[in-house]
């Protein structure tokens, strides 16, 4: 039963760090607050439902498509909607995504009327045993794929002179101006990336994980809780965060009765918040 | 073509209003060129109006005779005009070194390295011991140093210095600007704000005395300290004082 | 009267102030020179209530200051400036102003009135309707003064406030220390800009690598070698 | 007084925007009287959306506390309704007030825990988000607010003293006018005239400057939630009576909470007018796209993403939102003396001594 | 609304649908009006009632309940004297409430909780039968479940229940213990769970606590995003009870079968309604009739029960005008919708109506006749197995 709790939550935890990575970039780099993540996720998800891939390559191709096009989709909210808004005080690029949330929530209920869909699964065998638990294949692969990925874009961010330009814009805009960063540049790279993410995420959930329009607004919210919980000090923040609320999803559906497990779960994360506003993870300076 | 850099009927908007109004200004290569004007003149509006950071117009801006007018602001930096700003805009939760190292990696790319990490440390050994320290907790006089540190570390080849003693020790005030005028020296173009007039036209070649956006004055530093336009364009408080005095 | 005894104040493991002892009495103008990073503004913050002490305490006339929070610092009479202004570019200057009056009188036409007189007094009345934002940055730490004036303060923590400004400027603000200083406020000034700590300073408190190095007037402390040294430099000898 | 004439020079926008409050009171006062009755109960549900907005903005807009808990206020406020009026006959007026005392007291406790942490804007909204989650779950399970189908109104008093009126909305409607007036005079007054209200910018832009000038600013943070979240439970007992039924599904949805805070920022969260121009025009841009042919479910759809584009649109015309952008094209239209102050102006008691 | 002017004696008898076309509960409110609007397209190609033509007014009420009333209001002051809705339990609440302050009658053809009606009230129909009910869903259930393993000489001996803590979940509970317990008290139930529908994304751990108990009888409750994902993962824990049992929600949606796969096979579940049913007499409309015209009016979808039951609404109302003595106000419309009898179905004087039971309504305003349904899903398909009379074909009992 533990054994059971343990890989299940872990699995769906990987997956959700890697939804909540996507916001984290964004959050972190440009001070964005996109409450219309969870709905990239949803471009994955229908997109591969649009396409119905039938075997391996195709979905993979498929799942590369979708990334592309949800970096398109982003790099285009970002540069007509978002971008004027950064340099303003007050909210409003958050209406503006939770308004295109919206608008995209019923482009799905219109394009895809019949709810809870899912695709065949692509990979070639169906399940295997872990730690004498089964588990389905969708699951595992969408887990390995999805700690892959995690794993470069941290290399990416703090081992590459690009993720030191992301850190950059995000500790002080007209610093990074100062030192000649192409600031736009890398805020609409920054959105397309975390969108494509997102997307990725949706094409490595829809095999197992039917899709319903209101989804988008669900994940948005678990994004978030991910990111807050994991501090934005730290890559590594999200990811931990992320496995937690995957076991914390796990072990709360078996063990808390009702709709109190979300009671429960949140209850919970509003104490990691005031125990550690700054998050799990906070980098410290080393006072050598 | 031995001018650095040239501009021609600059002007500058904040919000709605116009700030600097029709300003020509040429820095040539290797001097040292001094921006004098008192409060709220628009010296720092000139300065991020010619780096393209507020909406402005010009009939000319030429970096080293190249018409840059329309470049973006990392463009003009990347060309090498490099601005150190009064508010400093340091990378806040990053490490002093990081914060050099940030800089100069950017710049690294074609040009040889004239000041290298070491160089700067040694010329603000003050940073060398805070290393490891978040920018955003230096005092205030450490975040000056580091800002003049960052912009020397992107090798510029013209240096603009809004106000870099602000709230510097007498004697890293000396520092620094026998700093300046070794880097003069050595031929790097400077366009220095200083409220320090002495000490400023001392080392500068030629002045200009901005107020309300214009300017008033424009004269080798010799006549300038000799000249009314200081008394009456620097030391003056208000305009209505001035047009007083007239 | 201001007195800090034995103060010690260390983040992480960096020693910022070691054993630092003063006092500022009434009626006179106490400054706190010394080099970049020495820990003057470390010290203001102590005393205004922005960080605890290590050890050590904080009196004024008598009343224990240490470890109070900022607020209740302020109403015990203790005023500060910022020397890093933060977000404060969309604030009012009036109501900034207006703000710290009602530490005199809850009513609210004599606080309009208070603030008035004191932004008349700085000359800032003209500046009365605009943001922080759009007045020049170093009027803002005017403004700051203008405020710490308007809270009719027992101690006041100028922290730079002269900085950036011409010598003219200067001028004017230096008349306004003797003004209210006049009035028999204690004043503990940091300061960069020694026309100001030479005209304005009873005693000089020289600060290094967060101890005290030198205490006693300008013409005593400049003529120690050591203050020279590490602060000073050339300007000691002009 | 000098300083307050000073201050307070009528500039043409003043002057105009004066004429439009008026007006607009004036055609809220006659609105059931000329349109169909059954816009009435549209009337009704616009004020309610102003009195949410407008609520929420005390403590979103002044203080720049991002709350999603209001929507645990509103939901509050017709919970103890239905609880205590419906469920056990206590007087509505009073089951109005408790709920409002109850939410005011989570409002409390929320944000001086928070800003007890120092817990920023963005983790704040969603700390609060969070709570509203965890409220409605509980609100869900819990057999005194009638688990998962809510609680309904079987009283039969109707009148003022019962705030229930069945067949005609109007005079809910005008209950909810009246409420809507006070509160806000009543917020006015708060924020310009008293030093809790005047500290409130202070706290939102700069809360280390504020404590430098004596603002308690954990308590006053608190205090301003509580006040806002208290009268967020007054829109939330107006719903409970009017529609008679309450549950975690109608009253305490995240959706709810998110609505106020578009709500109010879209109208120009920086500004008191905003919340409420915004609540009236989404409730009327709800009421105009129904007007299209819902025939075709898809229509329906269609009419929500025209609004989530015409809010996007909004705000990508003025980031501000709605009132700030008006107020910015009166003064291009009708330059004000204010606008010449940009240049230092002459004034004989101005001059300091330029010399000592 | 009131007032029997003469022009709208021959002109169209408008009826009112509120219904969820956006928000929560969108996919319901749209299928049920698309449904209603079919009906009543072909009860005026039939000649309408009486002559006249039915029109549909149709309001969307978003899935809030706050504007329900404004919605109701608005409906009767467009002389409207009947109302059909409101997609899910708390938007029906508030429109029954509405419907007996405005006494303007509100035919509920879906489920909804009981407590729309609660102890009585004077202008609400409920079309369907109750989750709780003893003739409804759950306790049918359960007995076709016992039957069926009856029939097969292998009575069930032990059972779990698991749930969504939403919805109708814990009425579908309540009804299940209830059953079992009065009527074969020889059943174990072995253990009941209910679980978070928004905080499960995997039910593997659920399904392990089921299996380490090894029920003969495992009887589910979720909606859709739940039930699509349980199924998948009973499949994957490599074991299965000898049958699964469920009701309404995700077991019977359109899209169950064909998400779900093999996974679904021989899930037995109380269910509104399947095209399979045999159609009566004097059927105008069969039930397979109603899907094909769904599907080529709708882009292909499927319908499922919501949809029937809205198709049968329009019938029933359509049935009670023909009867009526006066249909100019509200009161003589409750006055006709109390004298409704239809026997079975197609038991409608036009033939249109589809569910498998009855209506005749009781003083409450529930349905007397109403009659849960229960089908078991037999190659891909919902097969009506219980009760007997209009069985298609014999249960399966045990699955695999
Ligand atoms: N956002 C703004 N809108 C309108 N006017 C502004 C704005 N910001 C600054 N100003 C005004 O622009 C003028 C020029 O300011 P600027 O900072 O360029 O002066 P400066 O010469 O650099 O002064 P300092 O010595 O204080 O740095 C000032 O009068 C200031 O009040
Ligand atoms: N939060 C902090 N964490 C670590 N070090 C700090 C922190 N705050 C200040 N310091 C360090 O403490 C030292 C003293 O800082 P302080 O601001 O008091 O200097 P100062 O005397 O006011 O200098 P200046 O004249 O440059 O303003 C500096 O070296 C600074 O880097
Ligand atoms: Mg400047
Ligand atoms: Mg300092």
């Amino acid at each position: 039963m533990l054994m059971q709790i343990l890989v299940t939550g872990l699995l769906q935890g990987v997956i959700y760090a890697l939804i909540g990575l996507g916001l984290f970039l964004v959050f972190n780099v440009m001070r964005v607050v996109n409450f219309a993540h969870g709905y990239f996720v949803l471009i994955g998800m229908y997109g591969l439902l649009w396409i119905a891939p039938t075997s391996l390559p195709s979905y993979l191709v498929a799942a590369m498509g979708v990334a592309l096009f949800a970096a398109t989709f982003g790099y285009v909210i970002e540069r007509w909607l978002l971008e004027f808004t950064l340099h303003k005080p007050g909210h409003a690029q958050l209406v503006i995504t939770i308004s295109l949330g919206i608008a995209m929530q019923y482009f799905f209920q219109i394009k895809f009327p019949e709810p809870y869909q899912t695709i065949a699964n692509p990979w070639p065998f169906s399940s295997v045993e872990i730690l004498g638990v089964s588990v389905n294949s969708g699951r595992l692969m969408a887990a390995v794929i999805s700690l892959a990925l995690t794993v470069l874009i941290s290399w990416v961010v703090y081992r590459t002179s690009l993720g030191q330009n992301l850190r950059a814009c995000s500790q002080s805009l007209p610093g990074a101006v100062h030192v000649g960063i192409n600031f736009p540049r890398v805020y609409r790279g920054t959105f397309a990336f975390g969108a494509a993410i997102a997307a990725i995420a949706g094409a490595l959930l829809i095999p197992f994980q039917p899709v319903s329009p209101h989804f988008g607004l669900d994940l948005t919210i678990k994004a978030f809780i991910i990111v807050v919980i994991g501090g934005v000090a730290s890559i590594w923040g999200t990811v931990l965060a992320g496995l937690i609320l995957g076991l914390a999803e796990a072990a709360g559906s078996t063990f808390v009765s009702g709709s109190l497990t979300s009671s429960v779960i949140y209850l919970l994360f509003l104490l990691v918040i005031l125990v550690r506003p700054q998050g799990l993870i906070v980098r410290k300076a080393d006072f050598a | 073509m031995d001018t650095a850099l040239s501009v021609q009927g600059l002007r500058v908007w904040r919000g709605r209003s116009e700030i600097v109004r029709s300003v020509d200004l040429t820095i040539p290569s290797g001097q040292v060129v001094a921006l004098l004007g008192a409060n709220g003149a628009g010296k720092t509006t000139l300065i991020e109006g010619m780096l393209g950071l507020l909406p402005m117009k010009a009939d000319k801006l030429d970096l080293f005779g190249q018409d840059v007018r329309g470049s973006q602001p990392w463009e003009m930096v990347r060309n090498g005009l490099v601005v150190v700003p009064q508010d400093r805009y340091l990378f806040t939760d990053m490490s002093v070194q990081e914060n050099l190292e940030l800089a100069s990696k950017r710049s690294g790319r074609s040009q040889e390295q004239v000041f290298e990490l070491d160089a700067l440390y040694d010329l603000f050994p003050r940073l060398a011991e805070r290393k490891g320290q978040f920018a955003g907790t230096l005092s205030g006089g450490e975040r000056s140093m580091l800002a003049i540190a960052r912009g020397l570390a992107l090798q510029p080849k013209v240096l603009v210095l809004d106000e870099p003693s602000l709230g510097l020790a007498p004697i890293v005030v000396d520092l620094i600007m026998s700093t300046i005028e070794r880097i003069a020296h050595s031929g790097l173009p400077i366009l220095l704000v200083e409220q320090n007039v002495h000490q400023t036209l001392a080392m500068a070649s030629w002045g200009y005395v901005i107020e309300s956006g214009a300017v008033t004055a424009s004269d080798s530093s010799e006549a300038l300290l000799r000249s009314d336009a200081i008394l009456s364009g620097y030391f003056a408080v208000d305009v209505e004082s001035v047009e007083g005095g007239s | 009267m201001l007195e800090v005894a034995e103060v010690a104040k260390s983040f992480g493991g960096l020693r910022v102030l070691t054993d630092v002892s003063f006092t500022a009495p009434a009626g006179e103008v106490t400054a706190l020179i010394g080099p970049n990073g020495a820990g003057k503004s470390t010290l203001v913050n102590l005393i205004s209530g922005y960080l605890q002490p290590n050890a050590g305490r904080i009196q004024l006339d008598g009343e224990e200051l240490t470890s109070r929070p900022a607020a209740k610092v302020f109403k015990m009479g203790v005023s500060r400036t910022f020397q890093v202004t933060g977000n404060t570019a969309e604030l009012n200057v009036f109501e900034c102003v207006a703000m710290a009056a009602y530490r005199q009188s809850k009513d609210f036409s004599t606080v309009n009135r208070i603030a008035e007189e004191q932004l008349r007094a700085f000359g800032l009345w003209r500046y009365r309707t605009r943001r922080l934002g759009d007045i020049p940055t170093a009027m803002v730490r005017v403004v700051d003064f203008a405020r710490g004036m308007a809270s009719n303060p027992k101690l006041l923590l100028l922290d730079e406030v002269m900085a950036g400004l011409t010598p003219a400027e200067v001028d004017v603000v230096i008349d306004q220390v003797r003004a209210c200083r006049d009035t028999g406020v204690a004043i503990v000034m940091i300061e960069h800009v020694l026309q100001a700590v030479t005209a304005l300073a009873d005693s000089v408190v020289v600060l290094n690598n967060g101890q005290i190095i030198a205490t006693g007037s300008m013409q005593d402390v400049s003529r120690s070698e050591e203050v020279r040294a590490a602060y000073l430099g050339r300007a000691a000898t002009t | 007084m000098t300083t307050l004439k000073a201050l307070r020079n009528t500039t043409p926008r003043q002057t105009i925007n004066t004429l439009i409050v008026v007006a607009s009171m004036i055609g809220a006062i006659v609105f059931p009287w000329v349109v169909d009755p059954a816009l009435v109960g549209v009337g009704f549900i616009a004020l309610i959306y102003a009195m949410r907005n407008f609520t929420w903005n005390i403590a979103g807009g002044l203080v720049g506390l991002l709350s999603l808990a209001h929507v645990a206020g509103f939901g509050i406020g017709a919970f103890t309704v239905a609880i205590l009026t419906w469920g056990h006959g206590v007087n509505v007026w009073l089951a109005i007030l408790v709920g409002m005392l109850l939410s005011g007291l989570v409002g409390i406790v929320v944000s001086s825990i928070m800003s007890r942490f120092g817990v920023n804007a963005f983790f704040f909204a969603l700390g609060t988000a969070a709570l509203s989650l965890a409220v409605s779950g509980i609100a869900a399970s819990w057999s005194l607010t009638g688990e998962v189908d809510g609680l309904q109104n079987h009283t039969s008093g109707e009148g003022l003293l019962h705030l229930q009126w069945f067949l005609d909305p109007k005079p809910l409607y005008y209950v909810a006018l009246i409420l809507l007036v006070v509160i806000v005079c009543f917020t006015m007054w708060l924020t310009s005239r008293t030093r809790f209200g005047r500290s409130l910018p202070f706290i939102r832009e700069d809360p280390d400057m504020a404590a430098s000038m004596g603002i308690d600013v954990v308590r006053n943070q608190a205090l301003t939630m509580g006040l806002s979240m208290a009268l967020t439970a007054i829109p939330g007992s107006l719903i409970a009576q009017y529609t008679s039924f309450v549950s975690y599904e109608s009253v305490l949805t995240l959706e709810i909470g998110i609505l106020m805070m578009v709500g109010a920022i879209i109208g120009g969260s920086s500004t008191l007018a905003g919340p409420i121009v915004a609540g009236i025009g989404i409730a009327a841009l709800e009421e105009g796209l129904r007007a299209f042919d819902v025939t075709s479910s898809s229509v329906s759809s269609i009419t929500q993403i025209i609004y989530a584009a015409i809010v996007i649109l909004i705000l990508r015309l003025g980031a501000d939102g709605i009132v700030p952008m008006w107020n910015a094209l009166l003064d291009r239209l009708f330059p004000s003396r204010e606008h010449h102050e940009v240049e230092p102006e002459l004034e004989s008691n101005d001059k300091e001594p330029a010399h000592a | 609304g009131s007032g029997s002017d003469g022009a709208s004696d021959t002109g169209p008898i408008k009826v009112g649908v509120i219904a969820a076309l956006t928000g929560i509960a969108a996919p319901y409110g749209t299928q049920s009006l698309n449904s209603f609007e079919l009906a009543v397209e072909d009860i005026n190609e039939a000649g309408g009632v009486n002559g006249r033509d039915l029109e549909v007014v149709a309001l969307d009420n978003r899935s809030k309940p706050d504007e329900v009333p404004a919605l109701m209001k608005r409906l009767a002051s467009d002389d409207i004297d009947l109302i059909v809705g409101a997609s899910s339990t708390p938007l029906t609440i508030t429109a029954a409430q509405t419907a007996d302050q405005i006494k303007v009658p509100l035919l509920v053809p879906m489920e909804a909780a009981d407590a729309i009606i609660g102890d009585g009230r004077k202008y609400v129909y409920k079309l369907a039968p109750s989750v709780l009910s003893d003739q409804g869903w759950a306790a049918q259930g359960i007995r076709s479940a016992m039957k069926a393993s009856e029939d097969a000489n292998d009575p069930i001996k032990t059972a779990s229940i698991i749930y969504a803590s939403a919805g109708a979940g814990p009425e579908a509970a309540e009804a299940w213990k209830r059953t079992l317990t009065n009527e074969y008290p020889d059943v174990k139930l072995l253990d009941e769970t209910s679980y978070d529908e928004a905080a499960t994304s995997n039910f593997g751990p659920i399904v392990s606590k089921a299996k380490s108990q090894n029920p003969d009888l495992l009887i589910y409750f979720g909606n859709p995003q739940g039930a699509f994902l349980f199924y998948p993962a009973l499949k994957e824990s490599n074991w299965h009870p000898k049958l699964t049992l469920g009701i309404l929600g995700g077991n019977t949606n359109a899209q169950f079968i064909s998400t779900v796969g093999k996974a679904s096979d021989g899930d037995m579940a109380g269910n509104y309604w399947t095209s399979l049913l045999k159609p009566g007499d004097n059927a105008k409309q069969t039930p397979e009739g109603y899907a094909a015209d769904y599907a080529k009016a709708y882009n292909g979808q499927v319908p499922d029960g919501v949809g029937a039951y809205y198709y049968s609404a329009a019938a029933v109302i359509a049935e009670a005008l023909s009867n009526a003595d006066d249909i100019s106000d509200a009161e003589g419309m409750s006055t006709a919708m109390r004298r409704v009898t239809i026997d079975g179905i197609n038991g409608d004087k036009l033939g249109l109506y589809i569910v498998s039971h009855g209506v005749k309504f009781d003083d409450k305003g529930f349905n007397e006749r109403a009659l849960g349904l229960v089908t078991q899903i037999q190659d891909g398909k919902y097969v009506p197995v219980f009760p007997e009379d209009v069985a298609g074909e014999p249960a399966v009992y045990p699955v695999k």
